[in-house]
This record gives C-alpha cells, structure tokens and sequence, in this order.
C-alpha cells in the first residue's frame, strides 16, 4: 500500500466520491439501456 | 399595441389580478430577514443591497406564470398570434406590463425597505438607479421562462428553476453598483455592464420568447 | 381569385400524419364546412390554415392578414365587461364597428356586464362577435355553435349568411346541422393519412421511429 | 452519401451497435488506468498527495463544460436540420454533464479543504462550476416535464441556446464579482507553469479516459431514448388505427 501522508483522507474521499459517481451514471446508462432493449423487445414480439 | 399594454395594466390592476402582491411579499421578505440575522445595524447594513435585490428577484418571480398562462387558458394567445402583431412585440409588450405592475412598485418601495434594513443613505440612490436598470431584464427573462412552461400543467416550480440561473448576471452587477455607492466608490462600470445585460436581454429574449410561444400554440 | 387555396395539404397531430392530400379552393361567398370522425385533424387543418401550425407537406395560398380564427375558447377576459372585451380585439385586429358587432349578435343589453356575468351562450355569442370586429374575410370557426341554443344557432348562421354576402368567406368544422344550406361540404374521411412510414421528411418523433 | 444519413435511427442503431463494445473497452481501459496511474504518482513537494485529485477534477471539469458544448451543438443541428436522433442526444448528454460537473465540484471541495481550510469557498471557478450545473438540472427537468417529444426537443434547444449565453455571462460577471484563490488552469502552457512531466502523461490518459467514456454513455443513452420513441411510436400508431 502506497504511503499518501496526512492528506490520505482527503485523497481517498475525491477518489471514492468520484468512482462512485462514475459507477452510478454507468449503472443508471446500462440498466435503462437494458429495459428499454426488453420492453421493445416484448411489444415487438406480442404485436 | 397600446391596446394589449393597456388591457394588461387594466387586468392586473382590476380585482383578481394580483397587484401589489409582489410588494407585499417583498416587505415580509425584508421584515423577516432582521429575525434571522439579529436587529444590530452591524449585522444589517452589510448584507442590505444583497437582501434587497434577491428579495426583488423573488418577489419578480412570483407574477411571472401569469404572464402568459391566463391568456394560454381563455384562448386569448391563439388569437393574438393570429394578430397583425408580431408574437415578438407580444411578448416584449406582455413583459413590459409584467414590468410596470410589478418591477416598478418595487423600486418605488425598495428604498423605504432599505431604511428597515439600515442601508446607508447614500446608497439609497444607487438602489433606485440599480433597480429601475436590472428590473426590465427579470421581467423580460422571466416572459422567456413563461413561454417556455406555458403549456405545463404544474410550471410554475419549473418556471423559477429555469428562470433563477438566468438571473445571476443581473443579481450581481446590481449589488456591486449599490455596494460600490455605499462605500463611495465609482460604480459606473457595473452600471454600464447592467445596462448592457438589459438592453441584450431586451433586443435578443423576445425572439426566443416568440418561438417557445410558437412551439407551445402548434 | 380565390380567398384561400389549399394544394395537396398534409397535417400531423400527435406527430403522426393525420390527413393526407388534401386540396380545395374557397371563394368569396362560400362557405366550406369540414366533416369527419373524432380526431381525424379538422382541428389540426383549421389551425394549421390559421397559421397557428405548420403544415407537414402542402401548400397553403391566402392573402397575409386574412384569417379570423375562433376556436373552443373564446379568448374573454372574465374581468373585462363586454365592450372593452370587443374593443380590445378591434384595436388589435385594427378598426372594425364595435356597436354593429353588438347589435348583431344581440348583445347591446349585456355591453358594460363584465364578462364573468356572462352565460355560457352568452359568452359564445360575445367569442362569434369579435369575429366580425376583427375586418377579416376569411372565417376559420372550430365548432362554433357549441354551447349554443337553436334560437342562437339560427342567428349565428344569419351572421355568416351576412359575412358571406359582405364579400368574406367561412371555413368550418362541425357535427351539427348549422343551416346553412348553401354551404359545399367536404367530408375528411377518404383523406385520412396511411398507416406506414411516408417518403420525405417525418411529421414528428412518432412517425420519425415508427 | 453524406454524414446526415447517420442521423437516420436505424442507421445510428447499426453503428452504434458495432462500435460500442471496442469503444467501451477503451474507455474502461484509459479511465481506470488513467486514475490508478495518476493514484500511483509520488508526492507534490508543495501540495503532497493531494496532486493525485487532479486525475480526477480537471478531466472532470473538462468534460463538463465540453458536454454542454456538445449538446449546444446537437440542439442546433436540431434547430436548424430538424434530425430527431440529434435532439436526443442533446437529452441523453445532460445527466453524463451533470455528473461530470458534480464530481469536478466535489473533488474541487475535498481538495480545497486542506490546500484552502475550507470545504466551499466562493471562487470563480468553483462558483461558475455551481452555476453551470444548475443550467444542466433545469435543462434536464425542462426535458422530464413536457411529454410530447417534438415540443419537449424543441423548448429545451432553445433553453440550451438561452442558457449557453447566459453560462459565458455569468462566468464574466461572477470573475467581476470575486477574485479567487483557484490557481491557474492546469494545464497552462506559458513557460515555466509547466506541470511535471509526471503528472502530466497520466492526466492526459485520465483525460482521454473521461471522453471516451462521455461518448460510450452518450452513445448508450442516445440508444435508450431511441428505443424508448420507437416504442412509444408504435403504441401511437396502434392506438390511432
């Protein structure tokens, strides 16, 4: 493990704040991609 | 023209149309902010313009859904962009009322508000000049907001989220000119941006006023 | 010449074509009144030759300045009494007589109520006499006798006799009978736009991904 | 053919389509290595080890203004040559933008705690970044409130345009207003404010990193909003026959 000194809090906050904004809008982008994909499937294939 | 700017005063002023409600909300939003701050001239004076000008910005907020919304209900604007008027003056004409109905009795009233705020006297000039230069402007950007949100059932929260952002660049040229007055300084350069912001706002919004109306009429 | 020439029109609603191909001519003196089923587009072609939509493909050919429009709402300010209503309209639409648009539609007796006192009929006849302080010849009227009894049906097709007399014309839609048996009538029905995507440019996001 | 006919949906599905997955590849490779490269950098004699915040603030705060770039220009080409896949993806860049602009917010504050001693200061920067995310929450809400798709693409284009005009004054006024401790940009090229070369090739792999993954969001999102049109679409056409 590297040795981030007295500012090692604050380094891992923006780290941790920003990753986990990034695997939000990821998540949120590809689990609406992914129902939109299923609905139009399904109307597509009941008529 | 003169027609549609004088029906207007005529409607805001008759019973019903919500005249002086901006003033009275202005003065509760000022009477408020002592309680809040504590009643010692030292903790007043300095925030005075700054109250005085987002208490003008909010209370300008509340009339603007009006703006259009009536007229959009009753079928009024259907009728008027069929009019020989071009829907850009309607809607220039339509803020400029918004503007003498509420903008005005604002900077009429602002400089008694600036006394129950500890305001130093010499800064209640640059208060009036402040106001009666940025005021059109909220009114004009406000008319922009209206026609943006006229056709929504529940705009009026959106109408302020949309319309506040836009307000910065006057909000803030317009506490510079009275602080700069009050502590004696020279405060022609933001006079003249203000004046700037305004006469754009006025030359340019219009027409993106007149094409969110076409928008919201088809 | 013609007061108003329509070529080939196509119009959307919803963003989805709703008729297609449609073509007529009015003249001065004529009337046209516009049929169909519910939600076919007459209110969508009448708004579109009022100017107050575009057309999705088509030509639509009239003098500028030519159109009175009247629709649903009759566009009355409920605080305003009925002359300064009627007042304001005329100045807007420039000139236009005020007393003969009241004696007409039999409102001289109603002039200075403000315009909230106003029956439902009432206001109806008030929304029909601004038509006339407007000075337009050309009359685009969105069903305008609803809310109207027979007595103002029947006045109400007076008015538009008289209009088409002065040298006007008038473009309706309606369900009912409005007596005006001089009137040529064009039912909307055969012009209904085909299902399917059309060549050229999408009315809309609903046709544009269909 | 001209570069329009990739404004046709089913075209844009297509390419889209085939693209995505080497594109998502090579964002996920430069972004994260692009952190874990700048996490690994050594110490800054002046600012310590909070210099590794930069791999994450200034792509962050670039992307959030070259969002809102992009989705000016897409609503333009709306505006002007009316391609509908064009409006939508002006709608699905304004989330990816705001993010972007809260993460260049948030990193800016952690940082500015122990460099300024204080969580928020009123800087032009910081404060133009404020400002700058309130224009994306409206443009977003604008879109989410209007439900008929060709007035909701039409209002928020010209709300974008308004807006944009209104962001660069603002950003003038608020320089006017307050001065500022926030140093100067990063990656400045006058002579002798060079960053170390050290910290500057992975900042440039995290920049890369950050736009690529905009545009494999942006890509993806645009797809979701196509689908979604074409679904509400066909139910507009079943209801109307």
């Amino acid at each position: 493990m590297i040795d981030l000194g007295k500012y090692a809090g604050t380094v891992l906050a923006a780290y941790g704040v920003s990753l986990l904004l990034l695997a939000g809008i990821v998540w949120q982008s590809w689990a609406a991609n992914a129902r939109a994909r299923r609905e139009l499937e399904k109307y597509e294939k009941n008529g | 023209m003169i027609a549609l700017l004088k029906r207007d005063l005529a409607l805001a002023t008759r019973a019903g149309g919500g005249f002086g409600l901006a003033v009275a909300f202005f003065l509760i939003l000022c009477a408020l902010v002592p309680f809040g701050v504590g009643p010692e001239t030292s903790a007043l004076r300095p925030i005075a313009p700054g109250i005085l000008w987002v208490g003008a910005l909010l209370s300008c907020l509340l009339s603007l859904d009006r703006i259009f919304a009536l007229d959009h209900e009753d079928g009024s604007l259907d009728l008027l962009a069929t009019a020989p008027i071009p829907l850009e003056a309607v809607t220039a004409l339509k803020a400029l009322a918004h503007w003498i109905t509420t903008g005005l009795p604002l900077v009429v009233a602002a400089p008694v508000f600036g006394i129950l705020l500890h305001l130093p006297g010499q800064a209640t000039g640059w208060l009036i000049v402040s106001l009666l230069i940025g005021t059109p402007a909220l009114s004009m950007l406000g008319a922009f907001g209206a026609a943006i949100t006229v056709g929504l059932r529940r705009g009026g929260l959106l109408l302020s989220l949309l319309v506040l952002p836009l307000y910065i660049p006057t909000l803030i040229f317009g506490t510079e000119i009275i602080r700069r007055g009050a502590e004696g300084g020279d405060p022609t350069t933001p006079i003249l941006f203000l004046a700037g912001i305004t006469a754009g706002v006025m030359a340019l919004v219009p027409f993106a006023a007149a094409a969110a109306l076409r928008v919201n009429l088809r | 010449m013609s007061l108003l020439a329509v070529h080939d029109l196509a119009v959307a609603r919803g963003g989805i074509r709703a008729v297609e191909g449609v073509s007529f001519t009015l003249d001065a003196g004529e009337a046209l009144i516009l049929r169909g089923p519910n939600g076919i587009g007459k209110t969508t072609l009448l708004r579109c030759v009022a100017g107050l939509q575009l057309a999705v493909d088509g030509r639509i050919e009239m003098a500028e300045d030519s159109v009175a429009y009247a629709a649903h709402a009759d566009g009355l300010k409920a605080a305003l009494t009925v002359t300064e209503n009627l007042r304001f309209w005329a100045q807007i639409f420039g000139g236009g007589n005020v007393e003969q648009a009241l004696t007409a539609m039999d409102l001289t007796a109603l002039a200075d109520r403000p315009a909230a006192a106003l029956s439902a009929g009432q206001k109806r006849r008030l929304g029909l006499a601004r038509l006339m302080v407007t000075g337009r010849p050309l009359w685009v009227l969105d069903e305008p006798t609803v809310s109207l009894d027979a007595a103002s049906v029947e006045r109400f097709a007076a008015l538009v006799r008289a209009h088409l007399a002065g040298g006007g014309a008038a473009l309706m839609a309606t369900h009912i009978d409005l007596g005006l048996g001089e009137a040529r009538v064009l039912d909307l029905t055969p012009y209904r736009a085909r299902p399917g995507r059309p060549p050229g440019r999408p009315a809309g996001f609903n046709e544009a991904f269909a | 053919m001209s570069i329009w006919e990739y404004a046709n949906p089913v075209k844009f599905m297509r390419v889209s389509g085939a693209a995505l997955p080497w594109l998502a590849i090579a964002a996920a490779v430069c972004t994260l290595g692009g952190i874990a490269w700048g996490f690994l950098t050594p110490e800054d004699y002046k600012q310590g080890s909070t210099v590794k915040i930069v791999f994450l603030h200034v792509p962050a705060a670039m992307m959030a203004i070259n969002i809102w770039v992009m989705m000016l220009i897409a609503s333009l080409i709306w505006l002007i040559r009316r391609h509908h896949v064009s409006a939508l993806a002006a709608k699905a860049a304004a989330p990816v933008g705001a993010v972007m602009t809260l993460i260049a917010l948030a990193t800016g504050a952690i940082w500015g705690q122990p460099m300024w001693g204080t969580w928020w200061e009123w800087d032009p920067r910081l404060t133009s970044f404020l400002i700058l995310l309130l224009f994306y929450i409206g443009y977003i809400a604008l879109w989410s409130a209007i439900e008929d798709p060709d007035s909701a693409a039409d209002l928020t284009g010209v709300l974008c345009l308004v807006g944009s005009v209104f962001a660069l004054l603002s950003r003038y006024a608020v320089l006017f207003w307050n001065q500022g401790l926030h140093q100067g940009a990063s990656l400045s090229v006058a002579p002798g404010e060079r960053m170390s070369e050290v910290y500057r090739y992975p900042l440039y792999v995290s920049m890369l990193g950050f736009l690529l993954l905009f545009l494999v969001l942006v890509l993806v999102r645009t797809r979701t909003e196509i689908r979604r049109r074409r679904l509400a679409a066909l139910q507009a056409r079943e209801m109307r026959a």
